[in-house]
């Protein structure tokens, strides 16, 4: 039987993404009848631009281009890709570190923070501020790619950045940075996204449902492997030109919760038909982030975008829930 | 037989005029009432209508458009300032002399190709995230046309012209002053030209570089919230300060080089 | 003028510039100019270079991070050159479609081939047409603009003479303005190949998983800062090969006028 | 049968927002197979007229007729021959001949055999795939001629041909331009500065004032040279020391003179 | 006193690899106040000789000398009027003029005076302020030789001065120079195509052989001006037609034409 062809996006070096890599490397996506079309993107923004021109079907990707995603595409959040909390916050030099320890919100006030806007960084940093009782006024935040931030901070030229794992490890172990407020911290919960574009998953929903079985399988599969999950995922990291130690790649696994099919189900359970879901809650808070900076001029109701439809067409395949929670 | 005819300025500008109106009309009609352009891949006159409006009224990264404005006028300045200050004495004396050309030249052509935006990571490191790093950026794409026109500008002076300085006992200060300046002025303006150009079209990837303002940090904002409207108003607002700054350059030009008044302008 | 300087003498003095470059790095790091980490010395960078030669970085090599940068540019480049120069030419001759293109012409060509990134996005997506639109912004506007300014200042007297032998538009274009316009055009291709290769970094931000933008933004992130050297050298060292491929191309084109 | 024909001719450039007045009411007719030669003071405006005649330029008052058409354009009727040459640097010899042919629509071989023979009438035999910069520039001249008379126009129209010789070679292309005329007569109107030349080559010469454009008079070198019995065939240092020649030569540089004392050189 | 003495010049020149010789063994001596004009065929070397004189190019075999000393490099003492004037296009005429005096370190007064000075002898009153673009070339040729006359050099070197202009401009600055060169006398280098010109200029006329170049004959005009007393203040009209001058006139021509027929034109 042909395969039928899927085009999937996402960002490489990414801890969420490592799924697409070692179904690939198992040769999961023909057991369902897929021929997977990779494409990747530096960031969340272009990614989901791309899909105004149909470069993707599915994929993976921050939730806060989710949202944009949908504001601007109708691209449809269809469930989670990891809990990434405490993998995405406040990153301070070592010297900020210090100072931080001693007097967190003196240490901030007035100062310039370095940070890719409408990013999960942006929102865990935003989270941190009020922690400590800072409004945004109170700091000077300049927008910048990862990248640039990366080389900003180990040439002591920035002091305080948002960022994400894992630029954080990249940070930490060669310019002797310190995470200092993670969203997990500041009890903002960030999480990452399953997503598709609207026409294509409702044309095809039986093709995303697939997709969401593999990419399930993967994180049960890693559950149970996870030596074998580390080197995968040391290959995996390297061809995005990134190399951490061992043991950051052990905290990627440690801190960073994922979902089980159960698990996503019930975190998007609605009840007497409210958006009142766990993942509704998350999503409106982050919506709400999103109104604040101005990225969307009103707070987009999250019954529209994000749907557990999907999951359940797996749930009542028995061939793809029983694949889904596999951990061969 | 029409290449052969003489054009009109106001010929030119009627046409030029009614041309852009009717790309407005065709843009217009294109994104509202055919339906042949997706709004969301291409916004609608309105759209930017009103994102003009709210940059002008409410301000949109960090600043009103004026502040925007202002501050990319700045760093190009700068930044084609410090270019054409030292590439334009840098090709004027490799073009003067076959032996600062030889031992200049190796170094030129290492650093030449590379793209400015490939500098931005030194930049940073080296120079820190405020207005230097940018400044050094747009340096290095205006640099390169100013010292290569500079250049080719002594070296086009015409022989007969060189020779009658040397018949007439010149040399040294004299020389590149009263000689090398003005025969190579032609190409020197040709050179800020390019060099002005190439400012304005690395400011967006200067200002990469962690601005608080600026036109290319609004383009980089709204490409960063999806905000096409935005994104063409910037891009709008670069084009009138790169046609008026080279305007500018004209009218200077037109001065700095009295001998040349009444000759068609190239 | 001067005279040309003996071949030993150029040599020597061109050696002795090197030399000096290569010194003056050397003491930027032992003056402590700038952290070890961000000035990695050109030995270093050599000894990077030849390791990327067939150990990936990024998931490709750098012969395959320059082959995707390449196919890139091939694409951008070409169709620049292909529609520019006849555009300009036609320019040159038909007044009319120079009043109309030359003012929106004005109005674009102060914009960053990057600022079009997220058009090349929202229409074209992943797929070549995404950089290819990138790298055409960079390089259209030289190949139009001398393509134009060599068809306009064609001697009027050669436009007279094909006019009194009896040839027509298309004639005059192909046979009179492109041939006279040929160095001119050259030159425009030569400062076209050379931004079009420059937006290439700006193209490859939408597609991040191949090209030599890509590899210097990802070393970036990496601080590896000796890879991201690799990658500026071996950006301007293709530039450097385009550009002298070009003016090979001129040679032959130009063999049979005199200088 | 072709002749030129200006009536009351004046035409007047608009310069820095001013009229001025170049040529004031030109009456000439050049006859069929005539050859007509216009000399007169710098910018007086003798290329102006041969440019009105070629349909490059065209009259403010009055009517430039060619074989009593008003002329609206240039057409391979009236072939000129440029003060530059204006050879296409871009094309061989060869090329640059063919390409007025060709325009013509000639069919192939009839194009060939039209230039070979134009070829080995200006003695260019061997040069065929020569670029013009690789000739000399008696050389290049000739190709220039070859090219117009190639066309067989009915016209020809020729400014200053020889004006950037140096002498010598100059010398040598009116000698071959005299020949040509012998085998191949036509309708010719020839711009020079030259006094000489224009004595030697023409059958009438036109003495135009200084600006604005006037005909001053009109001499009739042929009639002297039938009634002195000048030989057409000889080489101009043979005739030009005739005290006739020297007469009419002598006649027509005082002439100029005159002019000449009244423009601002 | 003034004199140039080529003495055994010999000039090779490199080209593709292959040595060409183009001057061969030329022996000459310019007297003091002397003037001589150079004519020969097109590349015989006419310029390249000048060039040594004026120490822009030097001999491979043979020494060329001023005042008897060896001639190294150019300098205000040889002014020299090149073919194309070679003002400096972004200078008014007053400064073209100052420009190779203010070299020489003379005060401000006196420069102003032999600016004004040589303004007025070159009829150019009123133009002081005018750039080079804005003269015709007759105008722009009499404000390159008051340039090189202000310069007070012992020796004048003049390569084809009058080359461009049209035939009539050139008769009144051929007229021109006779007269300066009589208020002014100097040793004088001239080289020039048109033979009348030459005849008319100069005290004698070497005629050279086309490449190599060598010396073919030295006519002394002096001689047969003097002895047939023609008026040197004389217009050329009314010399050119006197029997001795078209004698000398028609025998360098034939010389000429002789070497020409030598060269591929
Ligand atoms: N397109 C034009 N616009 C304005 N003035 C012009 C134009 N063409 C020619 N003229 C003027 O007309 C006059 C006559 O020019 P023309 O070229 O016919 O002179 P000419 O007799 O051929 O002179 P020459 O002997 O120097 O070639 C000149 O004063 C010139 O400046
Ligand atoms: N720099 C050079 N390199 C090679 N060949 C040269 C150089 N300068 C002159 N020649 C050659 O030397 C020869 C003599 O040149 P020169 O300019 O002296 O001739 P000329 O007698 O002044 O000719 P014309 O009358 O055409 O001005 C020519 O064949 C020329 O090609
Ligand atoms: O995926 N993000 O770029 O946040
Ligand atoms: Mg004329
Ligand atoms: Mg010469």
């Amino acid at each position: 039987q042909a395969l039928t062809p899927i085009k999937i996006s996402y960002q490489p070096s990414l801890y969420w993404a490592l799924p697409f890599h070692i179904a690939t490397e198992k040769g999961w996506w023909k057991d369902v009848g897929l021929a997977p079309e990779f494409s990747t993107f530096p960031a969340g923004v272009p990614q989901i631009a791309a899909s105004a021109a149909g470069s993707w079907d599915v994929g993976g990707t921050g939730s806060v281009p989710a949202v944009l995603g949908h504001v601007r595409f109708g691209i449809k959040t269809i469930g989670v890709t990891n809990d990434e909390s405490a993998a995405n916050g406040l990153v301070g030099s070592s010297k900020a570190a210090a100072d931080f320890a001693k007097d967190p919100a003196g240490a901030l006030r007035g100062k310039t923070i370095t940070l890719t806007q409408n990013s999960t960084a942006d929102f865990a940093v935003q989270a941190c501020l009020k922690k400590y009782g800072l409004k945004k006024s109170d700091v000077v935040m300049k927008n910048m790619g990862q990248a640039e931030i990366i080389s900003a901070l180990s040439s002591n030229n920035s002091d305080l950045a948002g960022m994400w794992a894992p630029n954080t490890y990249t940070v930490e172990e060669k310019a002797g940075a310190k995470m200092l407020c993670s969203g997990k911290d500041s009890g903002a919960i960030v999480p990452g996204a399953l997503i598709a574009r609207g026409d294509y998953a409702k044309q095809n929903p039986q093709n995303v449902a697939k997709f969401l079985a593999v990419y399930l399988r993967a994180w049960s599969w890693m559950s149970v492997n996870r030596p074998e999950a580390i080197r995968m995922m040391k290959d995996f990291y390297a061809k995005g030109g990134v190399s951490i130690s061992d043991a950051a790649m052990n905290k990627e696994f440690d801190t960073r919760p994922t979902f089980t099919l159960a698990q996503q189900l019930k975190n998007m359970e609605r009840t007497g038909g409210a958006a009142n879901s766990k993942m509704d809650g998350w999503f409106t808070e982050l919506s709400g982030f999103m109104r604040e900076t101005g990225a969307v001029q009103q707070v987009p109701a999250v019954a529209d975008f994000v749907t557990d439809e999907y999951l359940k067409l797996v749930q009542a395949d028995a061939k793809l829930r029983d694949m889904a929670n596999s951990t061969k | 037989m029409v290449g052969l005819t003489q054009r009109k300025n106001h010929r030119r500008s009627v046409v030029g005029i009614a041309t852009i109106v009717l790309l407005l009309i065709i843009w217009y009609l294109a994104t509202t009432v055919t339906g042949w352009i997706n709004p969301s891949r291409f916004p609608r006159p309105d759209e930017v209508l009103s994102a003009f409006t709210f940059i002008q009224t409410e301000g949109y990264g960090n600043g009103k458009l004026h502040q925007h404005v202002l501050h990319s006028l700045k760093l190009v300045a700068m930044g084609f300032a410090v270019a054409v200050g030292v590439g334009v004495p840098l090709g004027l004396l490799m073009g003067y002399s076959r032996r600062a050309e030889a031992l200049i030249n190796p170094a030129f052509l290492l650093l030449r190709p590379i793209p400015p935006l490939a500098w931005i990571p030194l930049a940073i490191v080296w120079l820190g995230l405020e207005d230097g790093s940018k400044i050094l950026v747009i340096f290095v794409a205006a640099f390169v046309p100013s010292v290569i026109n500079s250049y080719t500008g002594v070296r086009n002076i015409e022989t007969p012209v060189m020779e009658a300085a040397s018949m007439l006992g010149i040399k040294g200060w004299r020389m590149v002053t009263e000689v090398l300046l003005p025969g190579a002025m032609p190409m020197i303006f040709t050179g800020l030209r390019l060099s002005l150009q190439a400012s304005w079209t690395t400011l967006v990837a200067a200002e990469l570089i962690g601005a608080l303002y600026g036109l290319g940090s609004i383009l980089n904002q709204a490409a960063q919230d999806i905000f096409p409207a935005m994104i063409l108003v910037a891009m709008a607002f670069v084009g009138i300060c790169g046609a008026s700054t080279t305007w500018l350059l004209g009218v200077l030009e037109n001065h700095a080089m009295p001998w040349r008044k009444g000759r068609v302008a190239t | 003028m001067k005279k040309a300087l003996s071949r030993q003498h150029f040599w020597s003095l061109t050696v002795t510039g090197t030399v000096a470059f290569f010194a003056f790095w050397y003491l930027a790091r032992a003056l402590h100019f700038s952290p070890p980490q961000f000035l990695p010395m050109p030995h270093e960078v050599l000894f990077k270079l030849i390791e990327l030669m067939d150990k990936p970085f990024a998931g490709a090599t750098l012969p395959e991070h320059m082959a995707a940068s390449l196919k890139r540019f091939g694409m951008g480049f070409g169709l620049a050159a292909l529609v520019g120069i006849p555009l300009g030419l036609s320019m040159g001759w038909f007044r009319m479609l120079d009043d109309v293109i030359t003012p929106i012409f004005d109005g674009v060509r102060f914009i960053a081939p990057v600022a079009w990134v997220p058009f090349a996005a929202l229409w074209f997506g992943t797929g070549i047409g995404g950089p290819t639109l990138i790298i055409f912004a960079g390089a259209f506007p030289p190949c139009l603009i001398n393509a134009y300014r060599g068809a306009r200042n064609v001697e009027v007297r050669f436009l007279e003479a094909a006019s009194m032998l009896g040839a027509g538009s298309f004639k005059t274009i192909t046979e009179v303005l492109f041939p006279a316009a040929v160095p001119s055009i050259i030159a425009g291709l030569r400062i076209g190949a050379g931004l079009g290769w420059l937006s290439l970094v700006g193209a490859e931000l939408i597609v991040a998983s191949s090209g030599m933008g890509n590899l210097i933004v990802r070393a970036q992130s990496a601080l590896a800062t000796d890879t991201v050297m690799v990658g500026m050298i071996a950006i301007g060292a293709i530039g450097v090969v385009i550009d002298i491929l070009i003016r090979r191309l001129e040679k032959l084109l130009l063999k049979h006028r005199n200088a | 049968m072709a002749t030129i024909q200006f009536t009351d001719v004046s035409r007047v450039f608009e310069r820095d927002g001013k009229d001025f007045l170049i040529l004031d009411k030109i009456n000439l007719t050049v006859q069929d197979e005539e050859f007509v030669a216009i000399v007169g003071p710098s910018g007086c405006g003798k290329t102006t007229c041969m440019r009105m005649a070629a349909g490059l330029e065209f009259p403010s008052t009055g009517s430039v007729k060619v074989n009593d058409v008003q002329v609206a354009g240039p057409g391979p009727d009236r072939a000129v021959v440029f003060q530059q040459f204006a050879l296409f640097p871009w094309k061989t010899v060869h090329d640059n001949i063919d390409f007025g042919l060709r325009s013509k629509g000639l069919a192939k071989e009839e194009r060939e055999s039209l230039i070979t023979h134009y070829i080995a009438l200006m003695n260019l035999k061997g040069y065929e795939s020569a670029y013009p910069h690789q000739l000399s520039g008696g050389m290049q001249q000739r190709v220039a001629i070859a090219r117009a008379y190639a066309l067989n126009p009915q016209v020809l129209l020729m400014d200053e041909p020889f004006g950037a010789l140096d002498a010598q070679t100059r010398v040598v292309m009116q000698e071959e331009l005299v020949k040509l005329a012998r085998k191949n007569p036509r309708t010719v109107l020839f711009i020079t500065h030259a006094v000489e030349e224009a004595v030697y080559l023409a059958d009438r010469v036109v003495v135009m004032t200084s600006r604005p454009g006037k005909i001053k008079e009109i001499l009739d070198v042929k009639s002297v040279r039938e009634a002195e019995q000048w030989d057409r065939n000889s080489k101009i240092e043979d005739v030009m020391d005739l005290e006739s020649f020297v007469h009419l030569r002598t006649r027509i540089w005082k002439s100029l003179r005159e002019e000449h004392a009244g423009t601002d050189h």
